[in-house]
């Protein structure tokens, strides 16, 4: 009966020909638009990640520059009070939301399945759903900017709580205006998105390794990613829940930060910490995993103590979970709970150090090519290394009293955040650039962009440790000339020009590289790891054949011992000839249809309560209507999504590798 | 290969010479160079000035001592290995690679582990030992403490001496309160109960104490003590919506000796000028404000006089002034009533009991005014009363606050119109009344 | 009920895993019997903290019996269990720190302690 | 593989580097991940409990602890009919899987309909809204966010009912989506209508005046349960199958996460209170 044959017409490969059950046709169109937007490539959505952080990236810059002007010299009424603060906001968020953490999403996205010998991530749907979610919070941030050109649009502006929104600022009674309402779905989006594709790297890297990978043996980078991965799936839901309770304090009349009727504001401060802080080691884990491939690559020598790098980075992961109330030192928690903090805060130093001593355990002894991406990893260990000394600093609880929402805390953070991060970014951007464009950056110009963004990036933010000791406060708009504030601010606004100007010249040699570049091979840094090994740009399908490693540093391993491996690829290739040919999943519509439903239901959620006016007549008394078709957008996309099923079709390689599509069905 | 490296030899002259072009230009330029880390300002956390700062502040050199050491060590290394080993030749840049170095050096690893444990311990006492000592007044001078409420309103403070209580004219009696200035005795440990109305706000006085955060629905403290008189710039240091830059407040610390005359006359209610009294007064030491000539005349800030010297400014503004026009005083005190300033101002003794904004009682004994934003001179008092806005955008006392109204009030249409409409004038009368209140 | 494999043709290839029916079964009825001493325990005349402690562990007892036998755990590679229990752990954790810092009462001067409850 | 085509091991993938099937890593990462979102609303809650702002709603003068064991012990058996539906498919058996899932789903909805009665009885006759008190807020919001989670499982449950009835054919997809369309309204009726009046009935309220009063969405509900049991009439063969037993695993073990919240929930949130 039905079930025995159900049962008998499995085959155990997954791909039994059914006829298609679905709405809309499978797109497969593989460029132009379609091809973008259906894209499940994880290299593609790795690119689109990649295009729009380094968006945002130039956008923060430029929020950070006119911050910078406003400062420039005392009593200057350049930008108003109420920009200043969303600038600062903006900045802010954008940079920590829309610019960094999605640049490490693209990386993961690049690099991730290819590091581990695979086709792709384990649920490519859902990784496309992550990008245009993430799509759909980034645009939800930004578009208070445009109610300063279209007044009709009365979202009062861009949001203006600061980046952790303490409550109870963001109350309704102090914030009225929309702004905070798009803030805080916003950041909801880009926290759903960021769990949703945690979950799949999860997956991904523990499940889709290739035989021989064992965990001892992934590069430290696909390690760092777990971590990072982990990390947010366990930070992300504190946050969610705060803003869950923000949205209804202001839309649902409940209590949980309003004053009057009770609520603690200081439970906002602890749950946003409780996220925040896991987050700013979500922000420097996959850096350190680029530094940690970069600098053995151009040193020419395996990573020095692999297994205490890594566990060093797993220690940090956990002990990030228990010191969130540094950020609250002020806010009377009370003796006892405060020294806790300031201890367990300390002893983060520990494996952090133990990194930055095995990277100097790496050089030792090596032969060390200063390339473009070797600078910027020296460089991240220089600068983020200042800057944990001053963490350090800051966690000794009664002198950061003193420190706290002043401009040390600002150094401090710039100094981890771009001295750590973006270094590092920028080191891995130059570094994989000829894998996945096939070309070359010119070194010079790259040289040339390192030491602006160094010299531009240290007088800007060096001062700034001594501003704030000099008693100067964080978010001010406006300072008096007699504060002793004004040489310092002068030196760290010409600072952030000519940092501009470094990051400026580095991208516009990256677009001058894109098309004029130096073609490159395979392999142009002589490198260590997996990707290495397959074409650039590489195929659709990463691999000729599926790898089998047998060492740590894989390729390098592969390099030399050129007959084994192609024995093994030889034979994988017929294995899986077998078995019907390369799998690849097919595209699909549904991962973005979801998103913007996703997007329009939270742009109209947070006009909930607000009429909808359209060409200055009210047509809905409220936008609760069209927030419930957005989501029912969202619900039969999934629906549909979910009948579709992956598909996939099969490619077959030709002697030279070349890939044919397989004259079969699409299933 | 060995182009590269020629090239990246010519970029590191190029970056050595743009270094040295940018500070020479800077230091020519301005002239200033000497000052850019001048780091004595008002509210410097260096220069300390009581011992809550002054732990702080060593706290802060321990952890200074302890990672430059760290610092130069591990730099010291780290720049060692990236010139000895950086590649000579071109065969160097494609030199073998080595087998797997497996698990690092056990040894180097768990004793760098123990050097930066033992290091953190370095930091980690006077840190516990600091936590207790900043965070309560020590036992043996608790007895002498005095205590005090500051308030937090969006974007000034309120003051209460919860140990000077004075009779309500209606019967009862409340704490004495001032706005936005602090005077305490010095040498006393002051304990400040930290409150706020309405969003969180920070109490920092940088040479006396580090922050406290004043937040709703939790009650805080704070303490410090003065060494010696002084005029202390405090600020508010949580960001507290628009015009948070500019929540400033003052402390000063007076001689037991003054701080109880001080006392003495905040306790009085308001003085009032008349004909009178104005020509008995007339043989008492007077104060001629001092007149600014700052760029537009609306720049933040005090005078350089006054930015000099700020106590011996401060003591000046106590006296009345030098010639007191008692019937435009009296015209201003009329207007003060007639124009609602009383919905939201103290003055006690005089009219109004509005408790929306700062207590003016002896608003012209103050040496500033708006939160600490302007020199409470003749001419700033006139700004400030004509344009709250413009020195305190987002301002309570120009768009209402609290059901009163203020400035501007709404009208049917959503938008605002003007609610209190003042000419040169009148501005110049109630500038006249209130300092007369000393 | 369910008796499943006697339902298959001979044919079928009988690699199936034994019935865990009566497993369920039996522990379907310890957790409605814990529930009901639960229930009943919140009305007995003992001492409060007895009460909680056994409150407490009778939750996780039941906890427990869901995730190792209706979920498998039991049955399943131990990295399933590790990795739910990094979860649940960090989120036990952090509940208890939050509940001790607003327990504390250092906020206030000492001079004026009201007392909270320490949970 | 090939060899042992028809042997499918329930507890091991031999396409994955674990042996753990990704379906199943992926949902014990977000049952983690879960644990943080639920611990957070219960510290929430619990914060609030211990340091009550005057004037709070009193909790066991709201509270009806007869109602919420009932509930507590239904949702109980639900997570015994799911563990079942996991046994039945790994054994190939789709017929009784299908049984155990609409059991699932029905128990599923009196869970919620008992919280749909709640929350209406805490309104109306109590006089806690979600914004009156703070207790109201986050007891609300807790059990609120913990009745999504059973809602969302109830929609799982029923598309993936629905799912086992899926042509081996092929096509089918209208059929399928009114199959569902039935299976949601009525589950819809049954957790917002019909347990809320059988509650009510039991407290005492007239069968006919229940009946005549909601009799709209009751017949909407039938013929929906009529629509299901026509849809169901098994007419070819279908394409679920043993292999779908990790389909079906991992909604179970959202839905057992569920029920173990609840326990914590109903000790942490109600029981402690009685004391
Ligand atoms: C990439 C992001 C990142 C990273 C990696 C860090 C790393 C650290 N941070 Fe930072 N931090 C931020 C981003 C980051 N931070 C941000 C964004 C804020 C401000 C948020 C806001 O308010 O807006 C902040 C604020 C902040 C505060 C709160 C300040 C305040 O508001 O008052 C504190 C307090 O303890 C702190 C501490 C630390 C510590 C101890 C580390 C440690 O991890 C550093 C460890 C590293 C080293 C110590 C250097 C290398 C080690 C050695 C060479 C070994 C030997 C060293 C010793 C034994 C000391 N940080
Ligand atoms: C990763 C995070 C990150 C990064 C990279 C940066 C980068 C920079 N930040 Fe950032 N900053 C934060 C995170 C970050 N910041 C956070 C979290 C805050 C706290 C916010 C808050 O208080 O809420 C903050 C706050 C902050 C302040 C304090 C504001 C205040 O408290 O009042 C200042 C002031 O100088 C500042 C300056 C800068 C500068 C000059 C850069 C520079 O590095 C920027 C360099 C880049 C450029 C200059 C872009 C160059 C591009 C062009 C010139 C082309 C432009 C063209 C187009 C857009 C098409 N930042
Ligand atoms: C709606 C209430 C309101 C009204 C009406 C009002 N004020 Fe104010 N006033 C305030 C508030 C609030 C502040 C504090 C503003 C700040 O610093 O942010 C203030 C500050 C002041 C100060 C500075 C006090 C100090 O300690 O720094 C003076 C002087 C003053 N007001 C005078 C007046 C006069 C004169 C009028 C009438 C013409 C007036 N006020 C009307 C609310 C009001
Ligand atoms: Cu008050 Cu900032
Ligand atoms: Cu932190």
């Amino acid at each position: 009966m039905a079930e025995a044959l159900a049962k008998s017409e499995f085959t155990g490969t997954g791909h039994a020909p059914a006829k298609s059950f679905e709405l809309f046709a499978r797109p497969t169109a593989k460029t132009g638009l379609v091809g973008w937007l259906t894209t499940v490539d994880h290299k593609k959505i790795g690119m689109l990640y990649g295009g729009f952080a380094i968006l945002f990236f130039l956008i923060g810059g430029l929020e950070a520059l006119l911050i910078r002007t406003q400062l420039i010299v005392p009593n200057n009424r350049f930008i108003s009070a109420q920009l200043y603060n969303e600038l600062f906001t903006m900045h802010g968020t954008t940079m920590i939301f829309l610019a960094v953490m999605p640049l490490n999403a693209a990386f993961f996205n690049l690099l991730v399945p290819i590091q581990v010998g695979a086709r792709d991530v384990a649920f490519p749907r859902l990784n496309a759903f992550s990008l245009w979610v993430w799509v759909a919070g980034a645009t939800l941030l930004n578009v208070g900017w445009i109610s300063h050109l279209v007044p009709s649009w009365n979202f009062g502006g861009a949001p203006d709580v600061g980046w952790f929104g303490y409550s109870p600022l963001t109350s309704k009674v102090f914030t009225p205006d929309l702004s905070t309402d798009f803030w805080v779905l916003g950041i909801q989006m880009l926290g759903l998105s960021s769990i949703v594709a945690s979950l799949n790297f999860i997956v991904t890297i523990i499940n889709m390794r290739a035989p021989g990978l064992t965990m001892m043996r992934l590069p430290v980078f696909t390690w760092m990613a777990l971590v990072t991965s982990f990390l947010l799936i366990l930070a992300l839901p504190a946050i969610a829940i705060a803003l869950v309770e923000v949205m209804f304090d202001r839309n649902f009349g409940t209590n949980f930060f309003e004053v009057s009727g009770g609520g603690q504001p200081i439970l906002w401060q602890h749950l946003f910490w409780v996220f925040g802080h896991p987050e700013v080691y979500i922000l420097i884990l996959p850096p350190m995993g680029y530094v940690s491939e970069i600098l053995p690559t151009f040193s020419r020598k395996p990573l020095f103590g692999y297994p205490i790098v890594i566990f060093s980075g797993v220690a940090i992961g956990f002990i990030g979970f228990g010191v969130w109330s540094h950020h609250m030192f002020t806010t009377g928690l009370g003796t006892v709970a405060t020294a806790a903090f300031a201890i367990a805060t300390m002893a983060i130093a520990v494996p952090t150090g133990v990194k930055i001593f095995n990277w100097i355990g790496t050089l030792w002894g090596g032969h060390i090519v200063t390339r473009v991406p070797m600078m910027f990893a020296l460089g991240f260990i220089w600068m983020f290394m200042l800057g944990g000394f001053s963490g350090i600093m800051h966690a000794a609880a009664p002198a950061d009293a003193q420190q706290q929402d002043s401009y040390f805390v600002i150094a401090h953070f710039h100094y981890v955040l771009i001295g750590g991060a973006t270094f590092a970014l920028l080191a891995a951007i130059h570094f994989w650039f000829p894998k996945f464009f096939g070309r070359m950056v010119p070194e010079f110009w790259g040289k040339v962009s390192f030491w602006l963004i160094f010299v531009g990036f240290n007088c800007t933010f060096f001062p700034m440790h001594f501003l704030g000791l000099n008693g100067m406060p964080r978010r001010t708009w406006i300072y008096d000339s007699n504060m002793g504030w004004n040489e310092g601010n002068l030196f760290a606004t010409i600072g952030a020009y000519l940092l501009g100007l470094g990051i400026f010249t580095y991208f516009a040699v990256l677009v001058y590289s894109f098309f004029k570049g130096q073609k490159c091979g395979n392999d142009p840094w002589d490198a260590r790891t997996l990707e290495w090994s397959i074409p650039s740009p590489p195929p659709e399908h990463n691999f000729a054949a599926i790898p089998q490693v047998h060492a740590r540093d894989a390729w390098w391993y592969e390099k030399t011992h050129q007959e084994e491996i192609a024995k093994e690829k030889a034979a994988n290739i017929k294995a899986e000839e077998a078995h019907g040919g390369i799998h690849i999943p097919d595209q699909s519509w549904y991962p973005i249809i979801a998103g913007m439903g996703l997007l329009f239901g939270t742009y109209n959620l947070a006009q909930l309560k607000h009429p909808v006016v359209m060409f200055g007549n009210q047509v809905l008394g409220s936008h609760a209507p069209l927030a419930i078709a957005g989501l029912s957008i969202v619900v039969l996309a999934c629906y549909l999504w979910s009948l579709e099923g992956p598909g996939g079709y099969h490619i077959h390689l030709d002697a030279d590798g070349n890939a044919k599509e397989s004259g079969g069905y699409h299933h | 290969m060995t182009r590269t490296r020629s090239a990246h030899r010519k970029v590191l002259r190029f970056a050595i010479a743009l270094i040295a072009g940018f500070s020479l230009a800077l230091s020519s330029g301005c002239n200033k160079l000497h000052q850019v880390f001048s780091l004595s300002g008002p509210q410097s956390t260096m220069v300390t000035e009581g011992p809550v700062a002054k732990s702080q502040w060593d706290l802060f050199m321990v952890t200074v001592y302890v990672t430059t050491f760290i610092f130069i060590v591990v730099g010291a290394v780290l720049a060692y290995a990236q010139i000895k080993f950086r590649a000579k030749s071109d065969a160097d840049e494609h030199a073998a690679v080595p087998a797997e170095a497996g698990h690092g050096n056990p040894f180097v690893e768990i004793g760098l582990i123990a050097g930066s444990v033992a290091l953190l311990v370095i930091i980690a006492i006077p840190t516990l030992s600091g936590i207790w000592y900043t965070h309560d007044v020590p036992e043996a001078e608790r007895g002498n403490a005095i205590d005090v409420t500051a308030t937090g309103y969006q974007w000034w403070f309120k003051f209460d001496y919860n140990a000077e209580m004075m009779p309500l004219p209606g019967g009862g009696e409340a704490a004495l309160v001032t706005g936005n200035e602090l005077v305490v005795p010095a040498g006393t440990p002051v304990r400040v109960h930290l409150r706020t109305i309405d969003v969180i706000h920070s109490f920092w006085i940088p040479k006396l104490a580090g922050k406290v955060d004043m937040m709703p629905n939790r009650p805080n403290f704070v303490w410090f003590k003065a060494d010696k008189p002084g005029y202390y710039y405090g600020q508010c240091a949580e960001y507290c919506g628009e015009s948070h830059a500019i929540m400033r407040f003052r402390v000063i610390a007076l001689s037991a000796a003054d701080y109880v005359k001080w006392l003495a006359n905040q306790k009085q209610p308001a003085r009032t000028v008349t004909v009178q009294t104005a020509a008995a007064d007339a043989a008492l030491p007077h104060v001629q404000f001092a007149s600014l000539t700052l760029n537009d005349g609306r720049a933040f800030g005090g005078s350089p006089g006054f930015d000099a010297d700020p106590l011996t400014a401060w003591r000046k503004i106590q006296q009345p002034a030098a010639s007191e026009n008692a019937s435009l005083i009296a015209a201003g005190r009329k207007l003060f009533k007639d124009k609602t300033c009383v919905s939201c101002h103290t003055i006690r003794g005089h009219d109004g009991a509005g408790i929306v904004g700062p207590d003016l009682t002896h608003i012209g004994a103050r040496s500033s005014v708006a939160a600490g934003a302007l020199e409470n001179t003749p001419e700033r008092l006139h700004q400030w009363i004509k344009d709250p806005e413009y020195f305190k955008p987002g301002n309570k006392m120009f768009h209402g606050f609290g059901g009163m109204q203020g400035y501007m009030k709404p009208d049917d249409k959503g938008g605002t119109v003007p609610n209190i409409v003042l000419n040169d004038q009148e501005i110049d009368a109630l500038v006249a009344y209130l300092h007369s209140l000393k | 009920m369910s008796a499943p494999a006697a339902t298959h043709t001979p044919t079928a290839v009988g690699h199936h895993e034994p019935s865990k029916f009566h497993i369920y079964i039996q522990i379907a009825m310890i957790l409605a019997v814990i529930t009901g001493v639960e229930v009943v325990l919140v009305y007995t005349p003992i001492v409060k903290w007895l009460v909680v402690t056994a409150l407490v562990l009778l939750s996780a007892v039941k906890f427990m019996f869901v995730i190792f036998f209706f979920m498998h755990l039991r049955w399943d590679k131990m990295f399933c269990t590790i990795l739910f229990f990094i979860g649940l752990v960090l989120a036990g954790g952090t509940m208890w720190a939050l509940l001790h810092l607003f327990g504390a009462d250092a906020g206030k001067p000492l001079s004026a302690v009201v007392g909270l409850l320490l949970f | 593989m090939s060899s042992h085509a028809a042997t499918i091991d329930h507890h091991h993938d031999s396409t994955t580097s674990t042996g753990i099937p990704n379906k199943k890593l992926l949902w014990w990462a977000f049952l983690a991940s879960d644990c943080m979102f639920f611990g957070t609303l219960i510290s929430t809650h619990l914060v609030y409990r211990l340091n009550p702002p005057p004037g709070n709603a009193i909790p066991t003068q709201v509270f009806n602890i007869e109602l919420t064991s009932f509930s507590t012990f239904i949702l109980l058996m639900s997570s015994l009919l799911m563990a079942l539906a996991v046994n039945a498919i790994q054994r190939g058996n789709v017929r009784s899987t299908r049984t155990m899932l609409l059991g699932t789903m029905f128990f599923g909805c009196i869970f919620l309909g008992g919280q749909v009665y709640e929350f209406g009885h805490f309104v109306h006759m109590k006089h806690m809204t979600l914004s009156n008190s703070l207790f109201g807020s986050t007891f609300y919001t807790l059990t609120g966010t913990h009745g999504t989670h059973v809602a969302i499982g109830v929609l799982l449950l029923g598309m993936m009912y629905v799912r086992t009835f899926k042509p081996a054919a092929g096509g089918g997809l209208s059929m399928n989506f009114l199959h569902m369309l039935a299976v949601a309204v009525a589950a819809g009726v049954a957790f917002i209508v019909f347990v809320p009046g059988m509650i009510e009935i039991i407290y005492g309220a007239g069968i006919g005046e229940f009946l005549s009063s909601h009799a709209v969405p009751l017949s909407v509900g039938a013929a929906a349960c009529i629509a299901m049991a026509w849809f169901a009439r098994q007419s070819s063969t279908v394409e679920f199958g043993e292999k779908n037993a990790i389909d079906v695993e991992a909604v179970g073990l959202y839905w057992h996460f569920v029920d173990i919240v609840w326990i914590i929930i109903f000790t942490a949130v109600y029981l402690l209170e009685y004391l």
